[in-house]
């Protein structure tokens, strides 16, 4: 019964180890990942990113939907109408 | 006459058994944590009032043919809620912080410490007489130490299924604690002198660099951790979504509708879980102890870590910034700003910690692969 | 030539059949009814389209395979569909004005006078030759009486679901017709005077008494009446989400997304048991007919009930919002809101109606509860 | 025949009276729940209720997504930019 | 160190297979299609993603218990998806310029000569050694000349499984690739004069003719064509909605969060069919290249049959807008205006070009339903 | 073997002619109903189509929903407040 326990305990203590040392060994590699990516992208040539800037900006106008837009200028309009 | 009888034998008065009342008791507490305290209230309220129907004699909720079987056995038993709202939490989170300053990663990693010395924990608690875990009861117990919801949902539910309940509510509960649990923690091993640094501005992160970022994490779980990929695919799909700025539509539908209606049922389908027969039990108890012991074991290897690091480092760390490497977005990030500000009311450590605190996100769906990997079904 | 006689043999032309065309006919009508008329075109646009689709010869859409067989399976035949609106609804619904004058209860209960005469009917209606309807199947048309359309369709999937689609049909139909069905008995009950009443504004409720309010319907029902706790308990979460003000998030993705996306799939779902060999039978003319009677009695009951409360009460009551008893929300209050002005330019009734009015909901789903007890399967 | 039909009216009967007789009931002790609920909520000191308010404010401010802001400012930057 | 050992058979270094690999590039190349140059990002992302995740040696997406496996089972095995999408697409579809201008249906319909043609082709390759096509796998691929996402998935889903994943991706890259495809052969085939024709201005459109559409073309389908009526049911469903203007919050959500939800997890479903084992063969190779012809014809066809009308109408018809016919809506509607620009500044074909481009929508549902007739299971 | 293919090849033969037969067809039905729609719609009073309109602007003011016009409005009020 109490070896059961030991064994099951050593398994615990095998995994903190493993676990641990696994967790680790992966985000380092993900540190060396990112240095990787932030070097490869000062190397390679700036002109893909500014091609994609401007269609970006697009794409973010368009979530704001045209309706909210409608929605705005009738109540600016009606709230200037309003005042006047 | 003869109807009234009836009536009366459908009624919960004339069924009603203790251990019912005293889980529909619970639940209402979590109502009352939620919406009084507002501790987690996007969780808890739901769980809190599946807990309700699950305990209801003759309900039947939770029968083949009641709503919470039906939405636990396809959300859940499934894995797909978790997964799906770790999509949405991907398409919220901004990596930003952290690939400006990947050395972060490491103290996500220390605060994973939590999560195994826990593990270890619960098996020991083998010896108390009338306690007893086995192996893949105490992983998924461990990963409320990774204070993550989704993950410890997720892992709870291919490990040990019928803990599920007290397991998402321990994770739940001390996530809104954070703001009581950590602060003692981060004073007691820190001084004032360490509370004080203020660091060094994060450079700004180009938005190829965020594009690519989520699908080399892909990329390695791929290589190191296959089931890891689940949740990882998931949260880098969703991450993938908001940086690549070319399919705003369905970014913001993982952010906001398919993430708000995955919660409502997954809160639903928690709270099915916790009936009597699986909750009043003295593990519930030892879940509650043990997850508390995570949390903060956690935050102490993290703080711990930043200490270490900021030794060896040439720029300076605040040793407060190891506490938000147990994730627990963004409550732990902004109790170490707050406890910072306490120390120097110049000192703006929010973004900085916001770096470790993404990180530990990372660091605990690492540590589910892991625990998956070697003592999973 | 082969090819073009294949072809022929599956043209809807070569294999039609008169009742699928009469029914197509009805599914034009609905969607004439909902697009020109706009009688509850939310429900009956999608209803009519699903009575289209269902008909068409070989067409398979329910048939094992086909679209409207999962939709139906997965979302009545479960009960869910019906129980997320229900959630929805819970979530629209403001309960102030009841708490603020809580007797409105009464009117709310006399209304559901219409359901269980309607039974009583419909056995009765056993003498007619050619007509025959267990005691089930009555009450699953009774329920047309309470006039909300989720708890209507809920009671006839569990009770008598080859009658569900002319139940559900006929209860969207006359709750669009509340403004032409109500007025003449409303009036024909009432005095001018009476109609004059102007009736004392309502006290304020604070939000903590609108919090507790759905628990305490809901523990009631758990207590009294556990088998109407499906639809309680999810129209109570609804509210619950509303008013306690902390999911925010998750009470908009309930009141929009969710239930505008379940009634698409309800609509066609109910559509698809507008099958002619289902619906072209005597019971349907008799299910029609019961559905007005039943609407009529309870319109009158909560008029009635209304000028003996009266008669009883020191504050003044106008008999008027007793129809709106009913439920038919918000329909009913509003026309009690128009007789009202009609009588007396002055009389503005609308909120005073809503009490009653949200009544009927309630009281409609515990009169399907004590339905599904004592004939339920 | 008619035998059987009479204890189907019977049923129905029995039904309709039982039914009315305990929806009453229930709404009647609804009713009660409602005034109890009136009378703690006075009786229990206001401070929750003003701890509350602040936040559901904010949180109502939330739901206001910081889209639709955006989209707003925008909206009233543009149109003060075209009037003048 | 056992530990470790088994961590490391679990890892996909020590599994993988080389098709796996070669199939994630292919997923990368479909994400960096779709990001770095935006070819249809709202399918092809997804479908990457799908596809990489897939791939993973030991993941299990696609094994029963995954979550791959379940989103294909309950969303494209059902048909369940594009039939969604279809209806979101019909919410989103304005047919005013088809109506004011009907004899636009005819360039829908040449158009389709892609699909047909491309069948016999598909067939003749049976001739080359180490191809073989059944009559309904060349179906299948045939309708990638339909331009249309949903109709291609739709049918292939029904009629050759086994391809999905290839006839998808070919589908959506070809109409990312409209405006690179179909200029040269619109230039071919065109003089400059006929290029530089002004059209006649479109008269409008009363809101009941728009209403009525929808049902006139459902009640063809149905008469004819009951084969095409889930895909043509679905669309015609969602256009009424748009147009009645009745059920403007059911409109709204099947043009918004129902259809975003719906392509994310569609696109991960067919991503989850290109696995190494049915995407690297021969099959698909001759499938990239027959969807290409099939484009090409559909292209040639559209134009030469605008050109033929052209002469015997007395309304002048500028031959360009024949190329919008086979669907690809907007892109190849706004790729004839864009040439009709260069040939001349003052010439807007736009408009004109909708009514073929939504024609186009048609003809590939109505082929899909005759193609599901003659060699459907 | 080639007698296979060939006799699947005359299949894909007539499978293209009655496609594009019945493609044709069906969509030349289509423009005759379009015709026949348009006829009815003239030939029909307009009342219907008046009694529609007003009710068609009022549900799409309704999709502009209630929280967006109080985001407007609190927005318009702010924006007033700052520039004062
Ligand atoms: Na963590
Ligand atoms: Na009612
Ligand atoms: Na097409």
């Amino acid at each position: 019964m109490t070896d059961d326990i030991y064994s099951v305990l050593l398994d615990a203590a095998g995994l903190l180890l493993v676990g641990m040392a696994v967790v680790f060994v992966f985000l380092t590699i993900l540190i060396g990942a990112i240095h990787l990516i932030e070097w490869l992208c000062n190397k390679l040539p700036d002109a893909p990113e500014t091609q994609i800037k401007p269609q970006v900006s697009g794409t973010q106008a368009e979530a704001i939907s045209p309706q909210v837009v409608a929605a705005i200028s009738s109540a600016v309009h009606q709230y200037r109408n309003k005042k006047q | 006459m003869e109807k009234l009888q009836i009536l009366w034998q459908t009624t919960a008065l004339a069924n009603f058994e203790p251990g019912q009342i005293l889980m529909m008791a619970v639940g209402v507490l979590l109502l009352y944590l939620a919406i009084a305290r507002k501790y987690e209230p996007l969780l808890l309220l739901p769980i809190g009032f599946g807990a309700i129907l699950t305990n209801i004699p003759l309900g039947g909720f939770t029968e083949p043919g009641g709503l919470l079987y039906y939405v636990y056995e396809v959300g859940i038993g499934s894995t797909v809620f978790p997964l799906l709202i770790f999509m949405g939490v991907g398409a919220l989170t901004d990596f930003g912080a952290l690939i400006a300053n990947p050395r972060m990663l490491l103290l996500g990693a220390a605060a994973q410490f939590g999560i195994f010395a826990t593990l270890f924990g619960a098996i020991l608690l083998n010896l108390v007489p009338g306690l007893s875990f086995t192996l893949q009861e105490a992983a998924a117990i461990a990963i409320i130490g990774g204070a993550d919801g989704p993950t410890a949902i997720f892992l709870a539910s291919q490990l040990a299924d019928h803990l599920l309940g007290a397991i998402a509510v321990a994770a739940y509960s001390y996530m809104a604690l954070v703001p009581i649990i950590q602060p003692p923690i981060m004073k007691a091993l820190t001084t004032p002198e360490e509370r004080k640094i203020e660091m060094r501005q994060l450079r700004t992160v180009s938005k190829r660099e965020k594009i690519i970022f989520p699908l080399a994490v892909l990329g390695l779980t791929i290589l190191f951790l296959p089931t890891a990929t689940p949740l990882v695919g998931m949260f880098c799909l969703g991450n993938l979504m908001r940086e690549s700025g070319v399919v705003e539509r369905l970014s913001k539908t993982a952010q906001n509708e398919l993430i708000n209606v995955t919660t409502i049922f997954l809160g639903l389908a928690v709270g099915s879980k916790l009936s009597s027969d699986q909750f009043l039990t003295s593990q519930t108890l030892a879940i509650l102890a043990l997850g508390a012991v995570a949390f903060s074991i956690g935050t102490a290897a993290g703080v711990l870590m930043a200490k270490l690091m900021g030794r060896l480092s040439k720029d300076k760390i605040n040793p407060l910034i190891g506490a938000a490497g147990v994730s627990a977005v963004p409550m732990a990030a902004r109790v170490v700003n707050k406890v910072g500000l306490e120390a120097n009311p110049h000192n703006f450590l929010l973004m900085h910690a916001m770096g470790p605190n993404v990180a530990g996100v990372l660091g605990s769906a690492v540590a589910a692969g892991i625990l998956l990997a070697l003592v999973g079904p």
